[in-house]
């Protein structure tokens, strides 16, 4: 139980399209996460599927049945929010109550779930506190031990860690992950960081623009980007591309060296990632450059490298780096790693 | 424990040269409000403690009128001489005028009187209350006419001391004796209470209603949200009026659509019974100020995160269960706080009743009391002693207000 | 120089015409006179708040009721009113004037103008039933009876708004009908309580017979004016507008708010008597020029002479149907005055002589009042007790409370015995 | 409870509730408009409305039907409003369509929401709430409405008509400039062109003083770290509570005693001070939530902190001194007892002190009236013309009344 | 021209210290970075540079002058702030001339610096515009213009691209680095984005809790921490510390195995990060454990290994991971990247 099924769903704000025709089946069990830049329409997709906004057009199915017009109560979904949204006068355990109480749950059920829930969560110190008297990570902790109680079809998340520091977005995020793998529901999840989408997504859906860019599992999405809006959009930092042009089974930098190329389209820019680039002597490889900026990060440097014609290159050296800003170097890409992209942006493989 | 002992106590020349600043800025502001609220208040504190009329405002001074009367051989300079209260007595009189060099005096100068050179000088050790005498000096000029032009032009100077009622240290008790006597007091203060009470709460009910109401957004939510607001802007008096001519139990609309209506037979007085008229001046005060409460509730819930509906929504809370446990918890601190200062201001309120009812048929209350006494029946000291009363109410609500108000969302 | 001159004769017309007067004073003498109206009802806490302040203005037109007191209090120069009467004479004024406003040895203030309190009925309806005119308690009563038939018809619209004047000049009125005062020669004198309780009882009868709430002038010249009302206390200011002359208080008996019908079926009543006292009485009004102590003596004389003598007829014409003169004529003429009023149109927006309008005997009733005029006190030589017991309010309060069913008549005398004696 | 939510008797409950609410509206509407007597009928209320909730549910068809039905009813004399004027075939028409219009529309509107049959809880409470809202726009417009609707018409009557039909507000428009009447002798004769012009210089003065005085100590107490801040900015909600009436008494009689009583100058004299605890209190929340970054910055610039205030502060707080001056200038426009207390004068009046004075004497109601609307035009057409910042003003800093 | 020196500084709010005597020249020229947890006085330390705040106790010399009791506008140093801090009022061009305004620079001076500003930052087609009109990035652009126009001794910047999103604040982050290249002046810059504090800095200065934890560079912090808490607070993830007993030259971890150890102290922690580990068969290395969580981020994988009583080890396999969970793994690390602590957490070298 937990299988939604969205069939050419849009949505209209005015004479605005936001949604712009997605199909998506989301399976029974499995962690999804939707990923975009901002204003690209996650949470709007998102609370649609959650009844807090209307469907303008299209159908959206829970479990099989038909649920487009049904309010937010009759989905039987849970939704944890951004800002948490507890209810800032009640105590953790009324929060965490007060579903079952509106559903008119007999007491001794309440009790019982809330308490599990709290178990699960770690939240028993902490059930006859006020949300303001809790840290950030336990509100997130109320808000998700909320949406548990209910036994939900379907988790939905817009964004739960984006509040919390940096440190406390790794432990939750752990937790999230951990909760996934015991409760085994399914599970919507929107964020706009990489990481987030990366280690906990089963398959994770990229919009557009209101559209899906593409759906595939983080290994897809890196390896074989299906265009350079994906490309450039997952992974830090970002992919580099450049422009080239092939011919006969070869491909050509602009400005610059090239290699072979085994597809039959014609592709004009390649792709090729930070950690698949090696440096070498100057004239090796497929392209030449000046070192413009080492950053130094510690457990990796990145060398940006200004090739003229291709372009500034970003290039990962694992660890440190001897390098010198001024330096010259040859760049050569590793050629099993590379993506090609035609003139509409789309991969061609 | 021991950093703090350690704790660096000069102020930093920076800190000096803001707080010299920040004086200086407060300073004509704190300088007006001293005069114009704290040393009135002192001033009340003072004159509730004495016997004093409208009419003792005036320190008891010497009058003198100056007149040429008469002619020919009945010519002569009258000096009008009063003193211009009738209980206090007025020492050390003394009046200096110039005598014109058109006029000769004809008589020898009464005893209390000098002359040197041109200027007369007359003394009196006492004025008794009420002393009113003429004081005649026959004289002799060419041209009467124009001698009487210059003797009324040169004002005569008069000078005298008295006790002043106001400065001197006579007190008593007996404004604040003719406050507490009676029924008089205790039906005044359950008038003001019934009209503070029942006029706060009306209008935070009704406020709550109406800002309910506008609290979605739709075409001409903005007309209507100021519509909403005119009770409040309009000028008190206006309304106040217009309410009375309205309701008027002759010639008022009210009443004859009520009477067509069939809900009345008779006309209602409505601002004239009692206790109609408590009730009526409460329902204007709560009319007027429902707009108040209306726009902080409403700013109040407009600010109330939404994610928390929504929250409720997928918990799936009904519409009346999210007023009842959402909203109204959210919105009782607003509404507590909106309680104590409309509490406190309907108190003070003077305008409204004294414009509808003139504290009359049942409305008298506190405030209208000061009015009535100080100025009605021109007592002032009895005026200043139910002033000193309010007041003292006041600062016990106050008291309390910052007790509760303090743990509230700071206003 | 300038004078200023607080006038209680408010409305924009009055106003004009003293403002014209002042006009002319000016072309006469160079002095420039500021007329400032002042409502009736802020005259008293006006005049001792300026005297308080030390800004008292030079003249103030005002009623008896004042006269005493404020030359008690000092704001009035009596000196110079009596000066004035003495300049112009003071054979040629009404002697019950003068005398009402004696103060020590002179004249508190210098009256210009009087009149009395009528009771004005629908002659027509007591025709048609053949009652009696109202002239006493028993008449009044026994109309009531007859005609008493709310809400189409109010027998009586008495005054039971307690801190109007109005109240007081009529509660007045009915008391010295029956001849009760509260004063006598030497002072306070308790109410008798079996005059009182006829009094009060004929004084609930007439209330019952009126509508509820707090009446005063307003109501009751509205409700006589539409028709619901057969009798009603009124001062004769209400002839003109009774004749439909004036626009902002017209009849609205019919449809014509300018038609003199309800003025042709009226009658009124001056000298009313109670069951004590059946030679009955009328309650007069004086109205006074008061020239204050902060005045410009002199040119405060001239113009108060001024006024009582070139200016007089224009004084009068303020108002004739309210206005009777009290300065009859000059030494030379001494019924120059008394003949120019009665020439003299009433009316606002229209006008006509009061002769056009009513019958003569009816005139002769109105001004025959005058004659018979009394007021608490004035008798006594006690105007001044008597003002403030008036002022005071009290029998005021406590007839509404007897009205109101709160106390007995009994009690209701005691209660006013016991409060009129404190005050001083 | 459960059983009873069920669409039909739920309908037929907002029926009768709405019908009875749009009989009346009508009547009263119609009332006020025509001055002939219309009236609810309650008999007719009850039988329409609860037939008219029963068909409304049906169809869009039924509701129209049912609506038809209620109209011609009404004509043929069995109305929810009894007509003024039965004899009138237009007016009596138009009555009954009006009524039925409003009742059948507004039940069917209401109960739209629904599905047929059994409802559930937030089914059934929607429906109630749109009854209640509804109720609650009528309820306030006509509140609201009422008794300036009444101010303005009474302004343009004379007594004689007011007298005669109390409810008759229609106006003669064949008196033309005529209906002016009143407003026209209030300038001629009773100088309300001098109040307005008083009230005017008072108000625009106090706005001025006000602001002088405030907006330093506002900034002082806002922004700046002194001893006694904490204290003080509290002991400013302190003097909002001191009753003016309590005030008035020593300043009249200190007024009084310096001859300041009955002139403009005192009067100037003393509003701002009325004003400035409220003024500052207003400011100086505003101030404190400017960005204090943006004054840093300017002092990083180079400014003094006098400077800062005046180049920086100032310039970005336009929108709350417009909202300040705005509520200042309301409460000078609007004050009453001050000036009722300190002058004499005509020619000092303000113009609430004019009104005052017109209700004293036998001045006609209608007159009363125009002086009313002449106060209250200009601080409406202010208030509409500047709703946001006066709505603004309103929320900072008018917890006084 | 461009040196600061502060000398034992305190801060006091109240009864309340801050700042808790901090000793630190700034050279000319430099670019130094204070870095720390939120609420540590980064802030509060930079504003008492600028004058902002007072300084309680101690002095501040610039240019060898003591300017402590100076305002703001006479120390001749520029701050860009968090929020941009711009004049809504006023023009682009009037943003950047203020300052020079209120100094009563001449005209063709302002004319001209302001200019040249625009034009190094690429704002000459913004100039007449409000800063509402700008995007975040031109607004900071902006701030940084404003500052430059004055030639101020040296520059401060709070935390000047945190409201920008992550592109974003990489491209500026590129264009103060090479700002600082260009313009050779001092810089003070608050952060606490590590990447920004690595990536930027000629020396970084940790605080902690109003105190100096450690000042160095880039490389000395990550790869020499002298306490536990730079160890934890450099790098991302952050480093493993294990607890650890030493004897006679070696050390061994509670519960697991040990290695070399040529110190004379006892240390009782060990650190290592997670790039340092290499995973083996189970039984070689120094701890054995179990795969609790993969966390794939494209061009790494972190392998969370649970090694019972020694804690859960962050691993880093550079690129993916043929892993699985559950499985049994051991692990080693580099000998040369250990860092040892005492019992106060001092690095123990
Ligand atoms: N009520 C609305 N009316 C009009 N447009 C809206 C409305 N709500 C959202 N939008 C638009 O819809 C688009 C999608 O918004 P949405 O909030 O779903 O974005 P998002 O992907 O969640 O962005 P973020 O990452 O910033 O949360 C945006 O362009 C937004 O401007
Ligand atoms: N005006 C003040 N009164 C009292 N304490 C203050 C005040 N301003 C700051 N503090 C305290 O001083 C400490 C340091 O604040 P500061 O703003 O310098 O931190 P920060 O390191 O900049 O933090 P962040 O990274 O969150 O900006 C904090 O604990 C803060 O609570
Ligand atoms: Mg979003
Ligand atoms: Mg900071």
């Amino acid at each position: 139980m937990g299988s939604i099924e969205l069939k050419s769903v849009e949505k209209w704000y005015g004479d605005a399209q936001v949604i712009k025709g997605i199909d998506l089946s989301i399976h029974e069990g499995e962690f999804l996460v939707f990923v975009g830049p901002s204003g690209c329409g996650k949470s709007t997709l998102l609370r649609m599927i959650g009844g807090l906004e209307d469907i303008s057009r299209g159908t959206l199915e829970i479990n099989g049945k038909d649920v487009t017009g049904h309010p937010p109560a009759k989905r039987g979904l849970a939704m944890v929010f951004q800002s948490y949204a507890l209810y800032p006068h009640m105590s953790v355990w009324d929060n965490m109550a007060f579903g079952l109480k509106t559903a008119g749950a007999p007491k001794a059920e309440i009790q019982e779930k809330v308490d599990y829930a709290a178990q699960t969560l770690q939240l028993e110190p902490y059930l006859q506190r006020r949300p303001k008297d809790l840290s950030g990570g336990q509100r997130q902790r109320v808000a998700i031990g909320r949406s548990i109680v209910r036994d939900p079809t379907a988790f939905l998340f817009d964004e739960p860690l984006s509040n919390l520091d940096a440190a406390l977005r790794v432990e939750m995020r752990h937790e999230i992950a951990k909760l996934h793998r015991s409760l085994q529901s399914t599970m919507i999840y929107v964020t706009h960081d990489q990481v987030e989408a990366m280690t906990l997504a089963d398959r994770i859906v990229v919009l557009e623009f209101g559209k899906i860019a593409q759906v595939g599992t983080p290994r897809e999405l890196y390896e074989r980007p299906q265009n350079t809006f994906v490309a450039q959009f997952i992974g830090s930092p970002k992919m580099n591309l450049m422009s080239c042009t092939t011919q006969g089974g070869a491909y050509k930098l602009d400005g610059a060296r090239g290699g072979s190329y085994d597809f039959t389209d014609n592709a004009i820019q390649i792709g090729v990632r930070p950690d698949h680039i090696a440096m070498g002597k100057v004239g090796t490889g497929q392209c030449d450059g000046v070192v413009d900026l080492i950053e130094y990060l510690g457990s990796d440097s990145f060398v940006i490298v200004d090739c003229g014609a291709v372009g500034r290159i970003n290039v990962r050296c694992v660890g440190g780096t001897e390098l010198d800003i001024g330096e010259k170097v040859g760049l050569s890409f590793d050629a099993d790693k590379l993506s090609f992209f035609d003139k509409d942006g789309m991969r061609v493989s | 424990m021991q950093d703090n002992l350690n704790r660096p106590t000069a102020k930093t020349p920076m800190a000096k040269r803001e707080e010299r600043l920040a004086w200086g800025l407060l300073a004509p502001t704190l300088i007006s409000v001293a005069l114009v609220v704290v040393l009135p208040l002192v001033a009340i504190f003072w004159i509730s403690f004495k016997p004093i009329e409208l009419a003792d405002l005036r320190p008891p001074t010497p009058i003198v009128k100056e007149a040429l009367r008469g002619s020919a051989e009945k010519l002569r300079i009258e000096y009008r001489l009063r003193n211009s209260s009738r209980s206090e007595a007025i020492r050390d009189v003394k009046i200096v005028d110039e005598l014109p060099l058109e006029v000769t005096l004809r008589e020898p100068l009464p005893q209390s009187c000098a002359l040197d050179k041109r200027q007369l000088t007359c003394s009196f050790e006492r004025l008794e209350p009420g002393y009113n005498e003429k004081i005649i000096f026959p004289v002799t000029a060419d041209n009467e006419d124009a001698a009487e032009e210059i003797v009324e032009s040169s004002e005569p100077q008069v000078t005298g001391t008295a006790d002043n009622i106001l400065t001197n240290f006579e007190f008593t008790l007996e404004n604040f004796a003719r406050v507490f006597d009676g029924s008089q007091f205790i039906s005044v203060l359950g008038v003001t209470l019934f009209y503070t009470v029942f006029g706060t709460i009306g209008a935070l009910v009704v406020g709550l209603f109406a800002a309910l109401l506008l609290d979605k957004s739709f075409r001409g939510q903005g007309i209507l949200r100021g519509l909403y607001l005119f009770p409040y802007v309009a000028p008190v008096i206006a309304v106040a009026f217009s309410w009375l001519i309205l309701f008027d139990p002759f010639s008022g609309s009210a009443n004859a659509l009520l009477i067509q209506m069939g809900v009345t037979d008779e006309a209602i007085n409505f601002f004239g019974d009692r206790p109609l008229a408590l009730i009526m001046v409460t329902v204007f005060e709560i009319w007027r100020y429902f707009p108040l409460s209306f726009l902080f509730i409403l700013a109040r819930m407009q600010s109330i995160d939404s994610e928390m509906y929504e929250a409720a929504d997928m918990d799936g809370a009904s519409p009346f269960q999210k007023f009842w446990y959402l909203s109204i918890p959210q919105l009782l601190g607003i509404l507590s706080v909106l309680f104590l200062l409309r509490f406190i201001w309907t108190f003070n309120k003077f305008d409204d009743i004294f414009l509808l009812t003139g504290g009359n048929a049942g409305t008298r209350t506190l405030t209208v009391s000061v009015y009535e006494e100080a100025f009605a029946i021109s007592n002032i000291g009895a005026g200043a002693a139910v002033a000193v009363v309010i007041f003292m109410c006041l600062v016990a609500f106050s008291l309390f207000f910052f007790r509760f108000i303090s743990q509230e969302e700071g206003l | 120089d300038s004078l200023r001159f607080w006038t209680t004769e408010e409305q924009p017309e009055r106003l004009a015409k003293q403002q014209e007067m002042a006009a002319q004073f000016k072309a006469e003498t160079g002095t420039d006179v500021e007329v400032i109206p002042v409502s009736e009802n802020d005259l008293g806490t006006r005049a001792t708040a300026a005297f308080a302040a030390g800004d008292l203005p030079d003249v103030i037109y005002h009623t008896l009721q004042y006269a005493l007191p404020w030359a008690e209090a000092g704001i009035l120069d009596t000196d110079a009113a009596t000066e004035v009467i003495a300049d112009l004479g003071v054979d040629t004024f009404a002697p019950g004037a003068i005398a009402m406003a004696a103060y020590e040895d002179g004249t508190a203030s210098v009256p210009v103008d009087g009149w009395t309190q009528m009771i004005v009925y629908r002659k027509d309806l007591f025709e048609e039933k053949g009652l009696a005119a109202p002239t006493t308690y028993a008449n009044v009563e026994a109309a009531l009876k007859e005609l008493h038939n709310p809400p189409s018809m109010f027998g009586f619209v008495a005054a039971t708004k307690v801190d109007e004047n109005f109240m007081s000049q009529v509660l007045e009125h009915v008391f010295l009908a029956n001849g009760v005062s509260p004063v006598s020669s030497d002072g306070f004198s308790p109410l008798d309580e079996a005059k009182t309780t006829d009094v009060l009882e004929f004084y609930k009868a007439i209330v019952e017979a009126s509508p509820p709430g707090d009446l005063y002038w307003k109501q009751s010249r509205e409700l006589y004016f539409s028709g619901n009302a057969a009798m009603i206390i009124w001062s004769p200011f209400i002839l003109d507008e009774l004749a439909g002359l004036r626009d902002s208080a017209p009849p609205t008996i019919n449809d014509d708010p300018t038609s003199p019908a309800l003025a042709s079926k009226t009658g009124v009543v001056t000298n009313f008597a109670g069951p004590s006292n059946p030679d009955g009485a009328a309650w007069g009004d004086i109205r006074y020029f008061g020239i204050t102590a902060d005045a410009d003596t002199d040119t405060a004389m001239d113009f108060v002479k001024y006024s009582m003598d070139q200016g007089y007829t224009q004084t009068l014409s303020i108002a004739p149907e309210g206005k009777f003169p009290v300065r009859r004529g000059t030494s030379e003429n001494p019924t120059q005055f008394v003949d120019a009023w009665a020439k003299l149109p009433v009316g606002v927006d229209r006008k006509a002589p009061l002769g056009d309008l009513y019958a003569q005997d009816m005139i002769d009733e109105i001004v025959g009042g005058l004659d018979v005029a009394q007021r608490w006190g004035v008798k006594e030589g006690q105007l001044s007790l008597a003002s403030k017991i008036i002022n005071s309010q009290i029998i005021n309060r406590v007839v509404r409370q007897y009205l109101d069913g709160d106390v007995s008549a009994a009690d209701a005398v005691a209660a006013m015995n016991d409060e009129l004696s404190q005050v001083e | 409870m459960i059983k009873l939510r069920r669409k039909a008797i739920t309908s037929i409950f907002v029926g009768l509730v709405w019908t009875f609410v749009a009989a009346t509206i009508t009547a009263i509407a119609l009332s006020f408009a025509t001055g002939l007597p219309y009236k609810p009928d309650m008999v007719w209320i009850v039988i329409g409305g609860a037939l008219a909730g029963f068909f409304v549910t049906h169809s869009r068809l039924a509701a129209l039907a049912s609506g038809a039905a209620l109209a011609i009813a009404g004509m043929l004399g069995f109305g929810i409003v009894t007509s003024g004027d039965a004899a009138a075939v237009f007016t009596n028409s138009f009555t009954h369509l009006l009524s039925a219009t409003i009742a059948v529309g507004g039940t069917y509107a209401i109960t739209k929401v629904a599905p047929k049959g059994a409802l559930s809880r937030h089914e059934f409470e929607e429906i109630i709430i749109r009854l209640l809202t509804a109720i609650g726009y009528v309820f306030f417009t006509a509140i609201v409405l009422i008794p300036f609707y009444v101010m303005v018409m009474t302004s343009f009557k004379n007594q004689s008509e007011l007298v005669q039909n109390p409810l008759d507000f229609s106006l003669d428009l064949s008196k033309g400039w005529g209906l002016f009447r009143s407003y026209v002798e209030l300038f001629a004769d009773f100088n309300f062109g001098i109040y307005l012009a008083n009230s005017m210089v008072i108000s625009i003065l106090t706005v001025f003083i006000t602001l002088a005085f405030s907006i330093p100590g506002a900034y002082a107490v806002a922004r700046l770290r002194f001893s006694g801040q904490a204290a003080f900015s509290r002991s400013i909600l302190l003097i909002y509570m001191v009753p003016m009436i309590v005030l008035a008494l020593p300043i009249y009689i200190a007024f009084s005693l310096t001859g300041l009583r009955n002139s403009i100058f005192g009067i100037i004299l003393i509003y701002p001070v009325t004003t400035i605890p409220v003024a500052l209190y207003m400011l100086q929340g505003y101030f404190r939530g400017l960005p204090g970054e943006i004054e840093e910055a300017g002092l990083m610039d180079g400014l003094s902190r006098l400077a800062v205030i005046w180049k920086i502060t100032l310039p970005l707080s336009l929108p709350a001194i417009a909202s300040v001056s705005l509520y200042v200038f309301m409460i000078a426009w609007n004050e009453f007892l001050l000036a009722f207390m300190l002058l004499d004068d005509p020619s000092k009046f303000t113009l609430t002190r004019g009104i005052a004075s017109l209700n004293s004497s036998e001045i006609p109601r209608q007159h009363l009236m125009a002086g009313a609307v002449i106060a209250t035009v200009p601080i409406m057409a202010l208030f509409l013309g500047l709703e946001r910042f006066m709505t603004k003003g309103l929320t900072a800093g008018s917890v006084k009344g």
